[in-house]
C-alpha cells in the first residue's frame, strides 16, 4: 500500500480582524495533524462541530493557505505549489460538499454543471450521459436546474461532477448530513459501489459514527484541531481508547438511552484550555492532564494511535 | 389515562403561486396526558407544520386549514380566537425549537427575553403582571431548574455569548415559564453535537418525569425518538402511516415506509447490516400521488394503492397503520 | 417547460402588485414618449430653437395643452422631447457607472488583499462626499452642459457599483459552488465570468433600474441649479429653473416638467422594486 | 474606555484623516481644471490688467500649482479655508456663519424623518399587504422620486402663495432679530433665551424646507425599516416569542424593532450624509442662508474656495456620521460588542 | 415696518453685499449701501444725471486740466462726531489707490497718492499726471472714510480691510445697525445728519432694511404682503401682474446699461467684417423689445442715449435679411453652414433668451448658434485673449460716469482683454481719436470727436449694438421720494431722499 495523500504537522490558524469592540484574535482551527491515506483506502474523520474537520479537508486539497506543515499527494510535496501548477493535480483530487444545494451554481443546468470541469480541462463532453448514468440519474435530468432536483439528486450531480475528472482521491465533507436517512442510505450505497468499481480513495468526514463505520476502513477522531485517536474503524469504534471517543460513542442515542459520559460542550477554539484540550470535559482527567502541553498522538498498538496521557502500555498487547 | 390532545382529520394546505400544497392530509392522533409521543418522518413531511398548528403559529396566509379539529383539553384550538390562543401559548402548551441560535433574539439579553416571556404569561393568565424584578427572580429559578450554572451571570448575557447547549436550555427554561402541560419539542437536538444532544435529551426526560409533562417530540432521527418516547407516530408526506409503541415499531414495523425507514438507518452496533435506502424521493405536495401517498416508492404497491387512500386502522391493540397490505 | 413557470411567476408577482404595475406603465409611457417624441409633438420646431415671442407665456389651451414658455415655446413639446434626453442621460450614466464599478468591485471582492483595500479606499473616498456637492463642483469647473453633467455624475456614481459588486462577490466567493469550481481547477477569470458575474446580476439589475431614475433626478437637479443642459436643449430641470422666475402667476410652467421628472423617477424606482420582488429568491416563498 | 476601543477609534480617525486628505486633493484638482481665471474674479469687473496681476499675487495664484496646494493644505491644518476669490472674505468665517443654519435644518428634517419614518415603517410591516401598506409604499417611493426642488416650489405655491399660511423663504422675518447665539441653532437659542415668539416665527419659516429636506430621508427610513421589520417578523425568534406568550405590543416594539433598527440606523447615518448635500437644492429653493446656498452661489460664480470648503465640511460630516453609526451599531448589537 | 416712532423702509433685491468696504469693490447692491453709509466729495443725482456738490461745496479746475482743488463743507462730520476734513479726504483717496482694487482703476493712471495734498483743513488739491477730462465724473464714487476708525482697526498693515468688510466708517445719511451681507442689512438713519433731510426731520425714516430675497417669486409675494416696501430685479413679464395689484406702483425708467453682443474680431469666422455685418442685419432687434415687454430701447450708437455726446448713428443695422444675405455672400461663408458660439453669464435670464432669439434669427443664414452659459470668471478669462474669446459674447456694460470717455475707452487698445474689450477691436485711427478726446479740455471739440468715434465704430461692427433695458422697481404707493438716476447701477436706488408716507 502506498500513501496517496500524506500530511505531517499540518496546521491552520485563522486570524480575525479587529473591530470596534473586538480585539484581533486567532483560531487554531487545525493544530498539527499527521495523517496518511493509502491508495484505495477510506479514512473516516469524525468529531464535533467546529473541531476542524472541514478546515483539514480544505488544507489537504490546498484550498486554503497552509499555516504550517507539509502535504504530499501521490508522493509529491504540494505544500508550496502555485495554483497554476496545482491545476493539473486537481483532476485527481476532488471534493464533495456537505450541502449539495449550495454546491451547485443555481444558474447552471445539471448538464452545464457536470460539463464544467470537462470544459476547464478541455476534455471530451460526450461522456456526460454516461456520468449521469453512473450516479443513477436519468438522462432527462440533464436540462434541469438545481432547484428542480431533490436533495439526493443534487448530491448525485455533485458526485458526477467530481467523477468527471476521474479522480483518485475523493474528499467527502459530510456528504449525507443534509439528506434524509432513506436518501442517505442511497448515497452511501452509491459511494460504496463507486469505490469498488473505480478503486477510489476516500477521505470521509462525518459526525455520524454509524455512517463512518459503514463506509470507512480507518477512522481518525478529531478534537479541537487535533487527532486524538486513529485506527481501524472496527477497533476505534468497537473498543475506543480515548475518553473522548468513548464519550462520543456513549452519546449516540439508542433505545433506552445510554449513560452520559462527557460533561459540557466543546470549548471555544480561540481560547483552548491548557494541557489536554479535552480535560475540562473528561471524567477521568488527572492533574497531569490539566497542565503542560497537549498529549502527543502515539502509536499504542499496531496501526492504532491515541493522544491521551491515561492510555498507556497496559492496553497494548 | 385521558386524552390531552386529540387531532382528528386535520387537513392543512399552503397556498402559493404554484397552487395549493396539501401539507397535512387528514392527521389523526391522540396524546394521553402524561405520555411521551414521538413523531418521525422525512424532511418536509409536515412535522413542524403539525407542531406549529398546536400553537396557532402557522402564518396565515399562506396556511389554510381545510378541515378537522385539534381538541386540547376538550377545546378546539382551530376555532379559538387569537386572544384565547395567546392565553394558551406557553401557559398550557409550550414549544421548543430546532435551532436554538435562531430562536433567541440576538439583540436582547437573556433577562429581557425571559422576563418578557414570564410577564407575557402573567398577562395571558389574566392576573396581575409581576414586576420586572419579580420576573427576573423567577427567570433565575427557571434557569436553575434546567441545570444551568450561575443563572445571574447568564441572565445578563446575550445569546451569542452562550454555547448551543446552553441556548437550548435557556429556550427550555422559557418554555417552562408558564408551567405548561404539554411540551412540544420540534427537533430540539438536531442542531447540537451528539454529546450535547445526549445531555439535552436527558434534561427533557428529567423534566417530563419530574413535572409530569406530556411530551410531543419531533425528530427525523429514530434513535432520538426511541431514546425519549414511549410511542412513535411515523409520518409520510402529510399523513400518519403508522402509530405504535416504540419497541414494537422498531422490532416489527408494519407499514412498508416504516420498514424502509428503519432499514435505512445504519446501526453502529451492527455494522455488518448494510442500510438500504428507499428508492425515489418524497413527492411534491402540490400534486401528491393519488391513493396511498407512498405507493410510487413502495415495492408492494398494487393498483388499489394508487386508487384508494388507505385508512389508519387499528391492526393490533395500540397499533394503527395506514396500509392496504399490512398484516399483523 | 420550466422557464415558462418562471415567466409566469414573474408576471404573477408583477401584476399582483399595484406599485409594480404603475412602475411598468410609467416607464413604458416615458419610453414611448422618448421613442416617438419627435413624431408626435405638436411643435417640433420649438425644440430646435425656433422662438415665437408673440405667443409667450400663454396659459394652457387647446393649441398649447401645457401652455407656452417665456419665448413662446410649446411646453408640451419641450417636456416630451425632454423625456428623450432624460432617458438617454439616465441610462447612459447608469451604464457607464456600472461598466466602471462592476468589474472593479468584482475584482476587489474576488481577489481581496491589498488590491481590494486600494479599490475600496478609493471608493470610500468618493462615497464620502455626497454626490450632488461633488457633481456641482465638477460641473462648475468643467463648465455647464449635458455632457459635463454626465461626466460628473458618472464620476460620483460608479463607487456605488463597486460596493455592491464587491459585497456580492465576497458573498458569492464564500459559496461552495465557487469552491467546487476551484476544485475543478477553474482559473480566476473563468470563475468571475461564469459564476460570480451571472449570480450577482439580479441585485445589479435592480440597482440599475433604480439608478436610471436617480440619475434622471440628479441631472434634473443640476439643470435646476443652472448646471445642466444648455439652451435650447429641452431639459426638465433647467425648465423648472427658468420657470421658477415665473411663479406663481405662470405656475404651469414649473408644474409640468416637474411632474414628468417625478413620474419618470417614480416609474423606474417602482420598476426596480418590482424587479427585486421577481429576482429575489426570498419573495418566492409566498 | 478600553484599549481596544481606543485603538479602533485611532485607526478609524486615521483612516478618516487619510480620506480627508484624498478629498482635499480631489477638490483641489477639480477647482483647477476650471478654465476660468480666478484673479479676474478677484479684481472685480472693471479692473484693469495691473489690478488683475496684483490680485493674482495677493491670492498666491501666480505660484506653481504644487506650491498653491501645499499652501492650501497648510492653511487647512490651521483651520483656514482660504479666502473667497469673489468676495475676498474668509471662507472659514463664512462657513461658520452658514453652517448652523444648515445644521438646524438638517436636524429638524432628520427628526421628522425618523419620527415619522420609523413608526410608519413598523405600521406598514405589521399591516403588510393591506391598504395602508400599499399607500405607504407608494408614498415611500415618492419620497425618493420627488425632485426636492419641485416639491419645494409646490409647497411654496400651496402654503405660502396660495393659502398664505406660511412664509415662502428665508429664516426669519425682516424685523425679527434672531436671538443672541448660544448654540448657533436659532430655534434652540430662542428657547434657551425664552423668546417664544421668535421660536414660533422661526418654526413657521423652517417647516417647509425641513419637510422637503426630510422627505427622501423619511422615505428611505420608511422603506428600510419596513423591509427589515417584515424580515424580522418572519424570523424564528419572533415565532418563539409568540410561542412564549410575549405580548404583541412588546413583541413588535421591542423584540422586532430592536433588530430592525440596526439597518435603519445605517440608513439614517447615510441619509444624514446625503442630507447635507440635498440642502444645496432645498436651500436654493427656500433661500435658506446655509452652506448649500453658499456652495451653489459660489459655484455658479466660479468661486472655488467656498465650494471646496463646503465639500470638505460635507465630507467630514459624512465621515463623522458613519463613525458614529458604527459605534452605535456596537452599542445596539451585542454581537459586535465582544467575542 | 416701524422702529419706535419712525418708519423703517424695507427694500428687497436678489444680490448679496459681501464686502462693504467702499475701496474694495462695488456692484449695485454694495454701492447702494456704500452710498448710504458714506459720502463722496460730489454726488450724482437726477436724470439726466447731474453732479452736485456734497462733501465738497465747490471745486476749481486749473486751465491745463491738471489741478483740481476741492473746498469742503464746514459742518460735515463722521458718525462718531469727528469732522470730515481735508486729511480724511486725502487719506481716503490714498487708501483706495494703495489697495488698487474696486474703484482704483478709474483714477490710478492719472493720480498718484503723493500728489494729493491737504492744503488746509477744508481744502484738498489733486494734481493729475496728465490731463484727464473725465476726472470729475469719477469722483462721486470715491467715498470718504474715517481715518481714525480705519487706523484703529488696522491689522498687519491691511489698511483696515478686514474690519471694513462688515463695518462702516462713514459720514453718510445712514449708519450700520446689523450687517449680514447674505441675508439682511439694517441701516439706521444717522441722527443729525450734517446735510439734513430733504423731506424734513418729521418725515424722515427711522432706517432702511435691505433684505436679500434671491428668487423673484417670493420677492413679489413679499411686496404683495407688505413685508417689503420696494423691490427690484423684477422681470418685464412681472410688470403687468404687479401693476394690477392695488397699492403697488411701478418705476420704469430707461437705463444706462448697454447690452451688446461682442464679436471676436480677431479670430475665427467673426474676424470677417462681412460676416459680422451679415449677422447684425439678420438679427431680430424687435425681439429685444418683445423680450422686455417693451421696457427697453434699441441702441442707436455704441453710447447710451443719455450719455453726453451721444448721436444717433444713421446706418446702424436693423433687421434686413436681404442686406444680411448680401453681406454673407461677400464673406468667406456665403452659404452659412457654420456654428458660432454665443456665451452669456450663467444664470442670467435675458441674455439666454436673447441667445435664443439670435439662434432663431441666424437660422435664416444657415448659421447655427451654440448657446453657452459660463461663470463670469470663465467668460472673462476666455475673453482675455483673441484665440480663446468666444465668437460672440453677450455683455452688459454700465458706464460708471456720465463722461463719454467711459464708453469710448472700451474700444481702445488698452481695453483689449477686459470684459468690455472682448471684441479686441482693432482700429488704430479710432484709438488715436479716443486718446485725443480724453485729454481735450474743450467740450465742443471733444463732442465732435466722439460723434466721429461713434460712426467709425458702427462701421466696423465689432458687436451687435443691442438695447438699453429699462430699470424696473416695484413699490408700495406710500413709498415717496424715489429719484431715478441712470448713472446708478441696475437695481441701485438712492435711499437718502426716500420716505414713507402716512
Ligand atoms: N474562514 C475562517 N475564518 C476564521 N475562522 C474559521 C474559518 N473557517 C473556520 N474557522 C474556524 O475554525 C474552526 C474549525 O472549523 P471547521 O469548519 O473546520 O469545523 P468542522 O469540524 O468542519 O465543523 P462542522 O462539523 O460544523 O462542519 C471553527 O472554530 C471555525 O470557527
Ligand atoms: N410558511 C410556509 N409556507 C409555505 N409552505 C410551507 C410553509 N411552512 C412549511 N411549508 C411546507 O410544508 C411542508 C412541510 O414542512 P415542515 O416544516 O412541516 O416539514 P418537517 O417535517 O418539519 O421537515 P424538517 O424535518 O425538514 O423540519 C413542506 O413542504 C414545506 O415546504
Ligand atoms: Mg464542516
Ligand atoms: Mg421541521
Amino acid at each position: 500500500m502506498t500513501a496517496l495523500l500524506q500530511a505531517t504537522g499540518l496546521a491552520k490558524t485563522y486570524a480575525t480582524r479587529r473591530t470596534a469592540f473586538r480585539a484581533a484574535s486567532s483560531v487554531a482551527a487545525v493544530a498539527g495533524v499527521d495523517l496518511l491515506l493509502p491508495e484505495g483506502g477510506a479514512l473516516g474523520l469524525v468529531g464535533e462541530s467546529g473541531c476542524g474537520k472541514s478546515t483539514l479537508a480544505r488544507l489537504l486539497l490546498r484550498l486554503v493557505p497552509v499555516s504550517d506543515g507539509r502535504i504530499s499527494f501521490e508522493g509529491r510535496d504540494i505544500t508550496d505549489l502555485a495554483e497554476s501548477a496545482l491545476r493539473p493535480l486537481r483532476r485527481r483530487m476532488q471534493l464533495i460538499h456537505q450541502n449539495p444545494s449550495a454546491a451547485l451554481d443555481p444558474r447552471l443546468t445539471v448538464a452545464a454543471s457536470v460539463a464544467e470541469p470537462l470544459r476547464i480541462h478541455g476534455l471530451d463532453l460526450s461522456r456526460l450521459p454516461e456520468l449521469l448514468a453512473e450516479v443513477g440519474l436519468p438522462a432527462e435530468m440533464l436540462h434541469r436546474h438545481p432547484h428542480e432536483l431533490s436533495g439526493g439528486q443534487k448530491q448525485r450531480v455533485c458526485i458526477a461532477r467530481a467523477l468527471a475528472l476521474e479522480p483518485r482521491l475523493l474528499v467527502l465533507d459530510e456528504p449525507t448530513s443534509a439528506l434524509d436517512v432513506s436518501v442517505q442510505a442511497q448515497v452511501l450505497e452509491l459511494l460504496a459501489g463507486l469505490r469498488a468499481r473505480r478503486g477510489l480513495s476516500y477521505l470521509f468526514i462525518s459526525h455520524n459514527l454509524a455512517v463512518v463505520r459503514q463506509v470507512c476502513d480507518r477512522v481518525a477522531v478529531m478534537y479541537l484541531g487535533r487527532i486524538v485517536e486513529e485506527g481501524a474503524s472496527a477497533e476505534v469504534l468497537g473498543a475506543p481508547l480515548h475518553p473522548y471517543t468513548r464519550a462520543l460513542l456513549a452519546s449516540v442515542p439508542r433505545l433506552g438511552a445510554g449513560g452520559v459520559v462527557a460533561r459540557g460542550e466543546p470549548p471555544n477554539p480561540a481560547a483552548p484550555p491548557p494541557g489536554c484540550p479535552f480535560h475540562p470535559r473528561c471524567p477521568m482527567a488527572e492533574e497531569r492532564c490539566r497542565a503542560g502541553t497537549a498529549p502527543l498522538l502515539r502509536e499504542v498498538a499496531r496501526g492504532r494511535r491515541v493522544a491521551c496521557h491515561l492510555v498507556g502500555g497496559h492496553l497494548v498487547g | 389515562m385521558t386524552a390531552l390532545l386529540e387531532i382528528e382529520e386535520y387537513r392543512l394546505a399552503f397556498d402559493s403561486f404554484d397552487g395549493s400544497a396539501a401539507v397535512l392530509d387528514g392527521i389523526d392522533l391522540t396524546i394521553e396526558a402524561g405520555s411521551t409521543l414521538g413523531i418521525v418522518g422525512e424532511s418536509g413531511c409536515g412535522k413542524s407544520v403539525l407542531a406549529r398548528s398546536l400553537l396557532g403559529l402557522n402564518p396565515s396566509p399562506p396556511a389554510r386549514v381545510a378541515s378537522g379539529q385539534i381538541r386540547f383539553e376538550g377545546r378546539d384550538l382551530l376555532t379559538l380566537r387569537p386572544a384565547a390562543m395567546r392565553a394558551l401559548r406557553g401557559r398550557r402548551i409550550a414549544m421548543i425549537f430546532q435551532d436554538p441560535a435562531s430562536y433567541l433574539n440576538p439583540v436582547l439579553s437573556i433577562a429581557t427575553q425571559m422576563e418578557d416571556a414570564i410577564r407575557g404569561q402573567d398577562a395571558a393568565a389574566g392576573g396581575a403582571v409581576r414586576a420586572r424584578r419579580a420576573a427576573r427572580a423567577h427567570a433565575h429559578s427557571l434557569l436553575g431548574s434546567v441545570g444551568l450554572p450561575d443563572p445571574a451571570r447568564l441572565l445578563a448575557s446575550y445569546p451569542h455569548q452562550l454555547s448551543g447547549g446552553m441556548r437550548q436550555r435557556v429556550l427550555i427554561a422559557m418554555a417552562l415559564a408558564g408551567d405548561p402541560t404539554l411540551l412540544v419539542a420540534d427537533e430540539p437536538t438536531t442542531a447540537l453535537d451528539v454529546t450535547v444532544q445526549a445531555q439535552v435529551l436527558a434534561l427533557i426526560a428529567e423534566l417530563v418525569r419530574d413535572r409530569g409533562l406530556t411530551l410531543m417530540l419531533i425528530s427525523h432521527d429514530l434513535g432520538v425518538i426511541a431514546a425519549a418516547c414511549a410511542r412513535i407516530v411515523v409520518m409520510y408526506a402529510g399523513t400518519v402511516v403508522e402509530d405504535a409503541p416504540t419497541r414494537a415499531l422498531l422490532e416489527h414495523p408494519l407499514h412498508p415506509y416504516a420498514q424502509g425507514l428503519i432499514a435505512a438507518v445504519p446501526d453502529l452496533d451492527r455494522p455488518e447490516i448494510t442500510p438500504r435506502g428507499i428508492p425515489g424521493s418524497i413527492p411534491s405536495l402540490l400534486s401528491p400521488p393519488s391513493g396511498c401517498r407512498f405507493h410510487p416508492r413502495c415495492d408492494r404497491a398494487t393498483a388499489r394503492c394508487a386508487a384508494e387512500k388507505p385508512l389508519l386502522r387499528e391492526l393490533l391493540p395500540g397499533r394503527r397503520v395506514a396500509c392496504h397490505h399490512a398484516t399483523p | 417547460m420550466i422557464l415558462p413557470r418562471r415567466l409566469r411567476l414573474a408576471i404573477f408577482l408583477l401584476t399582483r402588485s399595484f406599485a409594480s404595475m404603475l412602475g411598468i406603465v410609467l416607464v413604458t409611457v416615458i419610453l414611448g414618449l422618448a421613442l416617438l417624441g419627435p413624431v408626435i409633438v405638436p411643435y417640433p420646431d420649438h425644440v430646435a430653437g425656433g422662438i415665437d415671442l408673440a405667443n409667450k407665456l400663454q396659459s394652457p389651451s387647446a393649441a398649447h395643452w401645457f401652455g407656452t414658455d417665456e419665448v413662446g415655446h410649446d411646453i408640451l413639446t419641450r417636456v416630451i422631447i425632454g423625456a428623450r434626453l432624460s432617458l438617454l442621460v439616465g441610462i447612459g450614466i447608469t451604464l457607464a457607472a456600472a461598466a466602471i464599478g462592476v468589474p472593479l468591485g468584482i475584482l476587489a471582492g474576488l481577489v481581496g488583499g491589498p488590491v481590494r483595500e486600494a479599490i475600496m479606499r478609493l471608493t470610500d473616498l468618493f462615497l464620502s462626499v455626497p454626490g450632488l456637492v461633488l457633481a456641482i463642483a465638477l460641473v462648475a469647473a468643467l463648465g455647464p452642459g449635458i455632457v459635463n453633467a454626465m461626466i460628473a455624475l458618472i464620476l460620483v456614481w460608479w463607487p456605488g457599483y463597486v460596493r455592491l459588486a464587491d459585497s456580492k462577490a465576497l458573498s458569492i466567493r464564500a459559496e461552495p459552488y465557487i469552491e467546487a469550481a476551484r476544485v475543478a481547477g477553474a482559473p480566476t477569470f473563468r470563475i468571475l465570468w461564469r459564476h460570480v458575474l451571472p449570480n450577482s446580476l439580479s441585485p445589479l439589475i435592480v440597482k440599475m433600474s433604480m439608478d436610471v431614475g436617480q440619475a434622471i433626478l440628479a441631472v434634473a437637479s443640476l439643470g435646476f441649479l443652472g448646471l445642466g443642459a444648455k439652451p435650447p436643449t429641452p431639459e426638465w430641470g433647467a425648465m423648472i429653473s427658468i420657470a421658477r422666475g415665473y411663479l406663481p402667476e405662470w405656475w404651469w410652467y414649473a408644474v409640468y416638467p416637474g411632474a414628468f421628472i417625478y413620474a419618470a423617477v417614480l416609474g423606474f424606482n417602482l420598476l426596480g422594486d418590482g424587479l427585486r420582488d421577481i429576482l429575489d429568491p426570498r419573495s418566492h416563498r409566498g | 474606555m478600553d484599549r481596544g476601543l481606543t485603538l479602533y477609534l485611532a485607526r478609524r480617525i486615521g483612516l478618516a484623516g487619510l480620506m480627508l486628505f484624498g478629498l482635499i486633493c480631489l477638490t483641489f484638482v477639480i477647482s483647477n481644471v476650471a478654465p476660468s481665471d480666478p484673479a479676474a474674479l478677484a479684481a472685480g469687473p472693471d479692473a484693469g490688467r495691473s489690478q488683475i496681476e496684483q490680485a493674482r499675487r495677493e491670492y498666491g495664484l501666480d505660484k506653481p500649482l504644487p506650491e498653491q496646494f501645499l499652501r492650501y493644505v497648510g492653511d487647512l491644518a490651521q483651520g483656514e479655508f482660504g479666502r473667497s476669490i469673489a468676495t475676498g472674505r474668509s471662507v472659514g468665517t463664512d462657513l461658520l456663519r452658514y453652517l448652523p443654519a444648515t445644521l438646524e435644518l438638517c436636524i429638524l428634517a432628520m427628526l421628522i424623518g425618523v419620527l415619522v419614518g420609523v413608526p410608519l415603517g413598523v405600521l406598514s410591516a405589521v399591516l403588510k399587504d393591506g391598504p395602508i401598506d400599499h399607500v405607504t409604499r407608494i408614498f415611500a417611493v415618492s419620497g425618493i422620486a420627488m425632485p426636492p426642488f419641485w416639491f419645494g416650489l409646490l409647497l411654496q405655491l400651496a402654503f405660502a402663495t396660495g393659502l398664505g399660511w406660511l412664509p415662502t423663504s428665508g429664516r426669519l422675518s425682516v424685523m425679527t432679530l434672531p436671538p443672541d447665539p448660544i448654540t448657533g441653532l436659532m430655534l434652540v437659542d430662542a428657547v434657551l433665551r425664552g423668546q417664544w415668539d421668535v421660536f414660533r416665527e422661526g418654526l413657521s419659516y423652517i417647516i417647509l424646507p425641513a419637510i422637503v429636506l426630510s422627505f427622501p430621508c423619511l422615505a428611505s427610513i420608511l422603506r428600510v425599516n419596513r423591509g427589515e421589520m417584515v424580515e424580522t417578523l418572519r424570523a424564528d425568534y419572533i415565532t418563539a416569542a409568540r410561542a412564549h406568550g410575549v405580548t404583541p405590543w412588546r413583541m413588535i416594539c421591542v423584540h422586532a424593532l430592536r433588530n430592525a433598527m440596526l439597518p435603519t440606523l445605517a440608513i439614517i447615518g447615510l441619509r444624514w450624509g446625503w442630507m447635507m448635500s440635498s440642502t444645496v437644492l432645498v436651500e436654493t429653493v427656500f433661500d435658506w442662508p446655509g452652506i448649500g446656498l453658499y456652495a451653489v452661489s459660489s459655484a455658479i460664480a466660479g468661486d472655488f474656495k467656498p465650494v471646496m470648503g463646503v465639500t470638505l465640511i460635507v465630507g467630514l460630516n459624512f465621515m463623522i456620521a458613519s463613525l458614529i453609526v458604527d459605534l452605535l451599531y456596537g452599542v445596539l448589537d451585542p454581537r459586535l460588542r465582544e467575542g | 415696518e416701524r422702529d419706535g416712532a419712525k418708519k423703517v423702509m424695507v427694500f428687497s433685491g436678489n444680490q448679496a453685499v459681501p464686502v462693504l468696504d467702499p475701496h474694495m469693490r462695488y456692484d449695485w447692491s454694495t454701492r447702494m449701501i456704500q452710498q448710504s453709509v458714506y459720502d463722496g466729495l460730489l454726488k450724482y443725482v437726477g436724470s439726466p444725471p447731474q453732479i452736485v456738490p456734497w462733501l465738497a461745496e465747490s471745486y476749481d479746475t486749473s486751465p491745463d486740466g491738471l489741478t483740481y482743488t476741492f473746498h469742503l463743507a464746514a459742518n460735515a462730520k463722521f458718525h462718531d462726531g469727528s469732522p470730515v476734513d481735508a486729511e480724511a479726504v486725502r487719506f481716503s483717496f490714498e487708501r483706495a489707490l494703495k489697495m488698487n482694487a474696486g474703484i482704483a482703476w478709474m483714477l490710478k493712471d492719472f493720480l498718484k497718492p503723493e500728489k494729493i495734498v491737504a492744503v488746509d483743513a477744508r481744502t484738498v488739491r489733486f494734481t493729475l499726471e496728465a490731463a484727464f477730462s473725465p476726472f470729475i465724473s469719477y469722483v462721486p464714487w470715491w467715498y470718504i472714510v474715517n481715518p481714525a476708525l480705519v487706523k484703529a482697526n488696522e491689522v498687519d498693515g491691511d489698511l483696515g480691510r478686514k474690519w471694513m468688510t462688515e463695518n462702516g466708517a462713514g459720514s453718510g445719511p445712514f449708519k450700520l445697525r446689523r450687517f449680514d451681507g447674505n441675508a439682511l442689512i439694517h441701516l439706521d438713519t444717522a441722527p443729525g445728519y450734517w446735510k439734513g433731510w430733504p423731506m424734513g426731520e418729521e418725515k424722515r425714516l427711522g432706517g432702511v432694511i435691505y433684505r436679500i430675497i434671491r428668487e423673484s417669486a417670493p420677492r413679489k409675494a413679499a411686496l404683495q404682503r407688505r413685508e417689503v416696501d420696494i423691490i427690484t430685479n423684477i422681470t418685464p413679464d412681472d410688470i403687468g401682474q404687479l401693476e394690477r395689484l392695488p397699492g403697488v406702483k411701478i418705476e420704469n425708467h430707461p437705463g444706462f446699461t448697454t447690452f451688446g453682443i461682442k464679436f471676436n474680431t480677431k479670430e475665427g469666422p467673426t474676424a470677417d467684417v462681412n460676416l459680422r455685418k451679415a449677422i447684425a442685419y439678420a438679427f431680430d432687434y424687435d425681439s429685444l423689445i418683445t423680450i422686455h415687454n417693451g421696457a427697453a430701447t434699441l441702441m442707436t450708437s455704441p453710447f447710451p442715449a443719455s450719455m453726453a455726446g451721444h448721436i444717433d448713428v444713421p446706418n446702424i443695422p436693423r433687421k434686413d435679411l436681404a442686406k444680411a444675405r448680401e453681406y454673407l455672400s461677400r464673406s468667406a461663408y456665403p452659404n452659412g453652414g457654420i456654428e458660432l458660439e454665443y456665451v452669456h453669464v450663467q444664470g442670467l435670464e435675458d441674455p439666454r433668451r436673447i441667445g435664443l432669439a439670435l439662434l432663431d434669427s441666424l437660422r435664416a443664414l444657415n448659421i447655427s448658434v451654440n448657446i453657452v452659459g459660463q461663470p463670469w470668471t470663465t467668460m472673462v478669462s476666455r475673453g482675455s485673449k483673441p484665440d480663446t474669446a468666444p465668437n460672440m459674447t453677450s455683455i452688459y456694460v454700465t458706464p460708471v460716469g456720465t463722461d463719454p470717455d467711459t464708453v469710448a475707452y472700451q474700444y481702445h487698445r488698452e481695453s483689449w482683454g477686459l470684459y468690455y474689450g472682448m471684441s479686441h477691436y482693432d482700429n488704430p485711427e479710432v484709438w488715436q481719436m479716443i486718446s485725443t478726446a480724453r485729454a481735450e479740455t474743450d467740450t465742443a471739440r471733444r463732442m465732435a470727436l466722439y460723434a466721429e468715434i461713434q460712426r467709425r465704430i458702427v462701421d466696423d461692427q465689432p458687436e451687435i449694438f443691442g438695447m438699453v433695458a429699462n430699470r424696473l422697481w416695484s413699490m408700495r404707493d406710500y413709498v415717496k421720494g424715489f429719484a431715478f438716476s441712470p448713472v446708478r447701477f441696475t437695481g441701485e436706488v438712492d435711499l437718502y431722499p426716500m420716505w414713507i408716507e402716512g
